[in-house]
């Protein structure tokens, strides 16, 4: 229990973790990589969530959405990076300049 | 058969893209095909769900009470059929306004975003809800970069990490009311939910996500740039239906799963949030210096009006006047769907004739393209609120609920956001009152110019005096 | 037959249609003639109702009418044949025969209607269209003078139309009568006074009447004061509630009001030399008289049906005579070039002033002798003294007019246009002018006894003694009179008015411009407010709120005020 | 399908489908465009004359719409929106002759002729409406239309004067709608009714029916030019003449009289607004907009404008008509919505005439203009008498009817206004009827366009002037005859007063 505890814990602590750094650093890559911590902290709890103690068989449903939601997360990310390589291309960096 | 439909309604856009993809030199015709495919689907499903009730499908043997279903009712079905008609002209425009390598990347992206839409629509629970969001975003912002200028990818860009942090504190949320009720249907969940930290947390979360990807006062900050830089038939297709899917969420939650859980200052909060938008997007509206910002920043007032529902929306008791005001807002999205994608069509053949869009030099284009300035002034009594339009209608029932439940401020509000808009848009329609020299024709390029004045027209005169079908249809779900 | 009456209404009015072309000259000569028929023929106290025009119209003759619409319709016809003839030759005449048929029509309608619009229209008709004859001649002068004669018309008209409206408010639409009248407020008497008192020429309304007399031509000069200055006494006799109630102090005004006008209307035409500016003051003088009866009526309301009786026929003969007398100035001709007509001519003028004065056997004498019972009002006893000093002073009035006939150049102005051109003969206007003379000759002998015929001889004669040691003086020393000939300029009051007026026109106009820049301030300021909506945009204030950390952190505000607003609210319900 | 329930709807579209096709014509069918134009105005007129015979008779016009449960569309027809739609569907067949005459060859005809179009079926959308909602509807609607009229020459001049009367217009529009659903709010819909609906209105809610009515009048009071919501009135002045007619004759102004009108007798019911003391306020407001329009007229030298500020001055004839308890005022201020149309038309067609033919646009050029252009000056003095009041031209019947409803209403004050204003009218029209008529032609006039042909001008712009002044002129000289629009205001007056 405290194991499932612990980690959703720090399944939300990432996303906390996450969150803060999206908003405060400008760069492209560490917003893109916040985004990612952020998602492996949803991750982390909705995993947490499918633990039914040992000798249950793990709830599918979560593994399911996790499963899901990392293949989201990954394509969203690649989007990104290509935008990203685009800006970079023009004009030789990829700081958002706006 | 009914089922068949559901899915369809989502499998022939995503089928189309799929198709598109592999043969790109076909890929007009095909998009075009998958297009009217769809939105013939979608029509023939609301034709059934206004005559015989809502239906639903599970797919998946992933039956209730996980629930990975599709269901239609009165308001998704009133949203879907805005935005497959929307979505059809749209993709007629398109047509003809790509050119050839532009097309490839268009048709695929414009039909997976189209698929996305409907799926939002349709779907009962929240995990299909997200992914269907994220999905949404991602095309959208794609699509938003297909000019490839660098502003374009910048914002858009933006708008993606938006959407981004948006859909993760969406599903946040969603995962926190899993580990307390343990079930993601939305019809399941609403029966066993309760106040309390779980729920309000969730909520919070789930809002406030959807809010970014809404565009809501003040975290608009992503669309004027992402919409105004986008090309034409995607910026009308983003500011009409996209951040419309949002508020779409939004409403269902509030009305389907967090009924029990909220209150009159989560309105409140919602409702300052929307008159800020009205306030501020039609302010800046109005002194925007280009015809594609200016739209851009009327749809954050106009999605401002949206959230000014809801806390009229808690203040009226169940009954008629709730049922009203309930259809009012939905009239009013639909509206602004029909009406800002008009606009933003006609804006667009406007720019492409004179090279740009800034207002105080557009005199000479607005006067060769009389479709398109007629679609932009139709468009803009939509937007305005002026008689007979949708909004026009919707305006009152809410002025009026507002009255009688003595919450007169937001009556200034509204107002001063309709002045505002007339404002704004006549500032436009001002310049095409010139001494250029007289047009030939009324209209001179039919396939680009027709989807406009229609969609513009539907706005203006057709969603307003025939109205009642959607009280009938909204019976069919929403309504008490 | 009693349709002859509005066709002797609608005849001049549907002939001013095409009056304007040439070919029309002989129209006004015409138009006249159906209601001088229908004076003769029309049986009294039948009403004509043609409920389709105007309010419900109303028309129809009663005794006094009958005599009105006599003198009326033949003045007019002979103005009309005089006007033709002697107007042929004038490029504007076209005009002058549109608006001499409309003012026709409006003084006809005016004498048989017998509903109060239907008489107001008339009254209107009448007034504004005799303005394009004040200045038909477009002089300087006849500018003026017409300017003068609009304003103080329309003042007059708009007088009686709220008297009318207050009539018609108590008693209907129909002609009045006197005990209707006599519940009236006293503010509708003074209307009605104003009202018709600038038409008739009262002290002190009167100043248009010496300016305008002179500037129209002669027929349209003939008819301002012998027909158009009648419809005041209708208008009175009409309006005021007279022999119903004694108003004893409406009468004192009255009287006031006409003891003022004659004396101080004689006295000023006495210092004229134009002769027509004379007759002018004349008439001024004669509307004096007319307020002094109607003034000694309402203060004993028995006197009326004598009272008004002689009033209508002295109108009748002053019409005549006076039109008779414009009417032969125009026929005068220069001297230089004698001819027997000419003295026939001078004859005639010479009896038409006779009778103007009251002489022996004339129509003057026998007026005169109608009006007599009402001057022997008990408590004013120095009233017939006033009337017959008054008498005295018209008679020299008369005499200065024939005097003036020499000495008077007869184009008026030298150098100036005159539409009579003095070569030219006017056959059909000397008839049907000697007709008038005849009919001003037989007078006497129709409408009174022979003991009337002699009134006020010895009247006639204190004139002549007064008047013969100054002719006598005049003759022999001709500077004599000359410092007092250009002591008061015709129009009288016009001189201090106009300083008045220009005065009020230039701080009126100041005034109206302070005020409409004082208005159209806050509307510029408006303007120019709505005008900076529309300018051009300023710098984008949006920037610092698209950056991330702003952004950002205004997201998790709103994230917490949404918690917030759950858990608080709920907790405290 | 009961056609009775058709005719409202029909009278509206009669115009405005035409309206809307012309939009699609091509620049140069112009024939085309004539043949719509007329079609549509001719149909229009005989379904009126339909509709007034059946008014007559007492029989009931109803086309109604459902928007939503509760809101509903109503288009009906009473004595006092026949009265209107007649008007407006003559003046418009006129109006449409002349301004195909007047805009010969001018830019933009398909825009401008389908706006007219739309602009005249709004009018008649608002005679017609049989609510509060649907009367602003057409209100909003007539807004739309005008602007692009108003707009239509594209000088910057027309640019600023369109914003201008955009602002006002917009502004006034806001204020009648916060009106109209403040008081369903309050009352639930509003149907215009004889006799009003708000005569027994609770007691506590009167204080708020009070404020309303200010309200709605402050956004009627933007249209009909009441003072100080006036302001957009002359700058609009830049528009073509015929809009001009129309605007000041008809269309808009008209709409916001009408509009106070309808108000006050079958919202509130004159007795209603009589005992609140709503009645006296309007009064106030409209003899102070009657002085001050006059005052204004005398100073201007623009004969547009000139004749601009004399519409502020006589269309609150109307609202003061209204304001006058009793039924005689009634009539008066009614049939003056007809009569001052006539008049007021006439003069914009004729001053349009000047500048077309002449190039004469100010008062201090029109010396001789008579002798130049008889017709149109004959049309143009009838106007001008009638606007006086002098007998036998309309305007003085409208006087009479005011004077006397004043004077059985003891308001004596408003004899002083009419007075005062006659006055005023006269100062500022007999000057220019003098210029006219009595001056000498000039040698050289400012831009001459000389008309080939024997007329002064081309007959479609001497026809329509030469028409209203005789209408003008017939209504004022058989004011009491059958269907004149005096009988016609009477028996609007009898049924408002219940008798």
């Amino acid at each position: 229990m405290i194991t499932q505890f612990l980690y959703g814990g720090s399944g939300i602590l990432l996303f906390l973790l996450g969150t803060w750094s999206f908003i405060v650093h400008p760069p492209l890559i560490r917003k893109l990589i916040a985004i990612n911590v952020m998602g492996a902290g949803v991750f982390h709890t909705l995993v947490a969530l499918a633990y039914r103690g040992l000798t249950a068989p793990a709830d599918p449903v979560p593994h399911a959405l996790v499963l899901t939601g990392i293949v989201v997360a990954v394509s969203a990310t690649a989007l990104a990076l290509a935008f990203g390589q685009r800006l970079d291309r023009d004009h030789g960096s990829s700081a958002d300049d706006d | 058969m009914m089922i068949d439909l559901l899915a369809l309604a989502v499998a022939f856009p995503l089928l189309g893209a799929v198709v598109v993809t592999a043969t790109p030199s076909h890929a007009r015709g095909l998009g075009l095909a998958s297009a009217v495919l769809t939105t013939l689907t979608s029509l023939v499903l609301s034709l059934g769900v206004w005559r015989d009730g809502s239906v639903r499908s599970d797919f998946g043997g992933w039956g209730a009470p996980l629930g990975i279903g599709l269901q239609a009712d009165g308001l998704s079905v009133a949203m879907l059929v805005m935005s497959n008609l929307v979505a059809l002209a749209v993709s007629v425009y398109a047509g003809s306004y790509f050119s050839a390598t532009a097309r490839r990347h268009f048709w695929p992206l414009w039909l997976l975003l189209w698929s996305a839409l409907n799926g939002l629509f349709l779907a009962t629970d929240l995990f299909n809800l997200y992914v269907t969001l994220e999905l949404l975003g991602l095309s959208a912002a794609a699509l938003g970069a297909l000019s490839g200028t660098r502003a374009a990818v910048a914002a858009n860009l933006r708008y993606l990490l938006v959407g981004l942090l948006g859909s993760m504190t969406y599903l946040m949320g969603v995962a926190l009311l899993y580990s307390r009720y343990g079930m993601l249907d939305i019809g399941l969940l609403a029966e066993v939910i309760e106040p309390g930290l779980v729920a309000w947390t969730a909520m919070a979360l789930m809002f406030s996500g959807l809010f970014l990807k809404a565009a809501l006062f003040p975290m608009h900050f992503w669309l004027p740039p992402a919409h105004a830089n986008a090309p034409a038939p995607v910026s009308a297709a983003l500011s009409a239906l996209v951040v419309k899917a949002a508020f779409y969420l939004v409403l269902r939650l509030w009305l389907d799963l967090f009924d029990p859980v909220l209150n009159a200052s989560v309105a409140n909060v919602l409702g300052l949030l929307g008159a800020g938008a009205v306030i501020w997007g039609s302010w800046r509206a109005l002194r925007a210096e280009r015809l594609k910002l200016l739209a851009a920043y009327s749809t954050v007032a106009q999605m401002g009006y949206l959230f000014i529902a809801f806390p009229l929306l808690v203040a009226t008791p169940p009954g008629l006047a709730r049922d009203n005001l309930l259809a009012a807002v939905v009239l009013l999205a639909m509206t602004h769907g029909f009406a800002k994608a008009g606009f933003f069509l006609a804006a667009g053949l406007v720019q492409k004739t004179a090279g740009h869009d800034r207002i105080n030099e557009l005199g000479g284009a607005a006067q060769a393209l009389p479709a398109a300035t007629f679609a932009i002034g139709l468009a803009g009594v939509a937007l305005i609120g002026l008689p007979p339009s949708g909004t026009f209608l919707a305006k009152w029932i809410m002025i009026e609920q507002a009255m009688i439940q003595g919450l007169w401020w937001w009556v200034v509000v509204i107002m001063l956001g309709t002045l505002l808009a007339a404002a704004y848009i006549f500032r436009v329609l001002g310049h095409a009152f010139n001494r250029e020299p007289t047009p030939y024709r009324f209209v001179n390029d039919a396939r680009t110019e027709i989807p406009a004045l229609l969609l513009a027209f539907i706005s203006a005169f057709v969603l307003g005096l025939i109205a009642q079908p959607l009280w009938t249809l909204l019976d069919q779900g929403v309504l008490g | 037959m009693i349709w002859l009456l509005p066709l002797a209404v609608a005849l001049p009015l549907l002939l001013s249609g095409v009056a304007a072309r040439p070919a029309a000259w002989w129209t006004p000569g015409l138009a006249a003639l159906p209601a001088l028929v229908a004076a003769f023929v029309i049986p009294l106290g039948e009403i004509l109702s043609l409920p389709w025009i105007l309010l419900g119209m109303h028309l129809g003759l009663d005794e006094t009418t009958r005599l009105f619409l006599f003198f009326t319709a033949f003045l007019w016809a002979v103005g009309g044949i005089t006007a033709s003839e002697a107007l042929r030759q004038d490029p504007a005449a076209g005009r002058f025969r549109v608006f001499f048929l409309l003012a026709m029509s409006g003084n006809l309608l005016l004498v048989v209607a017998q509903d109060l619009v239907s008489f107001y229209t008339g009254f209107a008709m009448m007034g504004i269209a005799s303005y394009a004859l004040v200045i038909h001649e477009g002089h300087r002068a006849s500018l003026r003078a017409g300017k003068i004669y609009l304003i103080l018309t329309l003042v007059g008209e708009l007088a009686l139309f709220v008297a009318l409206v207050l009539i018609a408010s108590q008693v209907g639409l129909m002609m009045p009568d006197a005990a209707d009248l006599a519940t009236l407020p006293g503010g509708v008497i003074a209307l009605v006074i104003l009202g018709f008192g600038i038409k008739a020429g009262l002290v002190p309304a009167h100043f248009w009447a010496p300016l305008a007399y002179p500037a129209a031509p002669i027929a349209a000069a003939a008819m301002l004061s012998g027909a158009m200055s009648k419809t005041a006494l209708l208008g009175w006799l009409r309006f005021l509630p007279l022999g119903d109630v004694a108003l004893p102090a409406w009468g004192t005004l009255l009287i006031f009001l006409g003891l003022v006008s004659m004396f101080y209307a004689l006295t000023v035409g006495l210092l004229q030399s134009n002769p027509r500016v004379i007759l002018a003051y004349s008439s001024i003088s004669k509307a004096g008289l007319f307020v002094l009866v109607l003034g000694i009526i309402l203060i004993d309301p028995r006197l009326a049906p004598v009272g008004t009786a002689g009033l209508v026929l002295y109108a009748t003969h002053h019409a005549l005579v006076k039109g008779g007398l414009f009417l032969g100035l125009g026929l005068r001709r220069p001297d230089r070039d004698p001819d027997r007509t000419q003295v026939w001519v001078l004859a005639g003028l010479v009896l038409l002033a006779v009778a103007m004065a009251g002489g022996p056997l004339t129509s003057g004498a026998i007026a005169k002798d109608a009006l007599k019972p009402l001057l022997n009002l008990t408590d004013w006893g120095w009233l017939e003294t006033a009337v017959m000093i008054a008498a005295v002073l018209t008679t020299l009035l008369m005499i200065r007019f024939l005097f003036t006939l020499w000495s008077f150049p007869l184009a008026a102005r030298p150098g100036d246009h005159d539409p009579l051109d003095p070569s030219s003969t006017q056959p059909a206007s000397l008839a049907v002018w000697a007709v008038l003379v005849g009919i001003v000759a037989i007078m006497p002998f129709v409408f009174a006894t022979p003991g009337a015929w002699l009134t006020n001889w010895n009247i006639l004669l204190i004139a002549f003694v007064i008047a013969w040691p100054l002719l006598d003086a005049a003759r022999h020393h001709r500077g004599l009179f000359r410092p007092l000939q250009h002591a008061v300029p015709p129009g009288d009051l016009v001189v201090p008015l106009r300083a008045l007026r220009i005065a009020l026109v230039w701080s009126g106009r100041q005034a109206l411009r302070r005020l409409a820049r004082g208005l159209a301030r806050p509307q510029t300021r408006l303007t120019a407010w709505i005008v900076q909506w529309f300018g051009p945009a300023p710098a984008d204030p949006e920037r610092s709120l698209r950056d991330w950390a702003t952004a950002g952190l205004l997201w998790l505000v709103i994230l917490v005020a949404l918690l917030l607003a759950l858990v608080l609210t709920v907790q405290n319900p | 399908m009961n056609f009775d329930a058709f005719l409202p709807a029909a009278i509206v579209l009669s115009s405005m489908i035409p309206g809307a096709l012309i939009f699609f014509l091509k620049e140069e069918s112009h024939r085309l465009r004539t043949v719509l134009n007329m079609t549509g105005a001719l149909v229009k007129l005989v379904l009126v004359i339909w509709m007034i015979w059946g008014v007559y008779d007492g029989h009931s016009y109803e086309t109604r719409l459902t928007l939503a449960p509760g809101i509903d569309l109503v288009l009906s027809a009473d004595a006092l929106s026949v009265l209107f739609v007649a008007l407006s569907t003559l003046l418009w067949l006129v109006t449409t002759i002349y301004a195909i005459g007047y805009l010969e060859d001018s830019p933009n005809r398909s825009r401008f002729f389908g706006f007219f179009s739309l602009c005249v079926s709004a009018t008649v959308g608002i005679a017609l409406s049989g609510t509060l909602l649907t009367f602003v509807v057409f209100y909003e609607i007539l807004t739309l239309a005008t602007y692009p009229l108003v707009a239509h020459r594209g000088t910057p001049d027309a640019a600023r004067g369109a914003k201008i009367y955009l602002a006002y217009t917009m502004g006034g529009g806001a204020l009648l709608l916060v009106g109209a659903i403040w008081l369903q709010a309050l009352v639930g819909p509003v149907e215009f009714t004889q006799g009003g609906i708000l005569g027994n209105a609770p007691e506590e809610i009167r204080g708020t029916l009070v404020i309303i009515f200010f309200v709605l009048l402050g956004g009627l009071g933007v249209k009909a030019a009441l003072v100080p919501l006036h302001g957009w009135l002359p700058q609009a002045m830049v528009a073509p003449a015929p809009v001009s007619a129309l605007l000041h004759a008809v269309a808009v102004v008209k709409a916001g009289a009408f509009g106070i009108v309808r108000v006050v007798y079958d919202v509130y019911g004159v007795q209603f607004a009589h005992s609140n003391g709503l009645l006296f306020a309007l009064g106030i407001i409209a003899s102070i907009t009657i002085i001050y329009g006059s005052l204004m007229a005398l100073t201007q030298d623009s004969l547009k404008k000139r004749l601009a500020y004399s519409t502020v001055s006589q269309v609150s004839y109307i609202a003061l008509g209204a304001s006058i308890f009793g039924p005689i005022a009634t009539i008066g201020g009614v049939v003056h919505l007809v009569h001052q149309g006539l008049m007021k038309i006439t003069l914009f067609f004729c001053a349009g005439n000047y500048a077309e033919a002449l190039g004469v646009h100010k008062v201090s050029e029109m010396d001789g203009v008579g002798k130049r252009m008889p017709g149109t000056s004959l049309a143009f003095t009838l106007g001008a008498l009638g606007m006086i009041g002098i007998p036998p031209v309309a305007g003085f019947v409208s006087k009479w009817y005011l004077g006397l409803g004043a004077a059985e209403a003891g308001a004596n004050w408003v004899l002083a206004v009419l007075v005062a204003s006659s006055l005023l009218n006269a100062a500022y029209f007999l000057p220019i009827l003098y210029k006219t008529w009595f001056r000498p032609t000039p040698t050289q006039w400012p831009a001459e366009h000389p008309h080939p042909g024997r007329l002064e001008i081309g007959g479609a712009l001497l026809w329509p002037p030469l028409i209203t002044a005789a209408l003008a002129l017939a209504a004022g000289l058989f004011a009491a005859a059958p269907f004149t629009p005096l009988e016609w205001a009477s028996l609007i007056a009898e049924r408002e007063y219940g008798r």
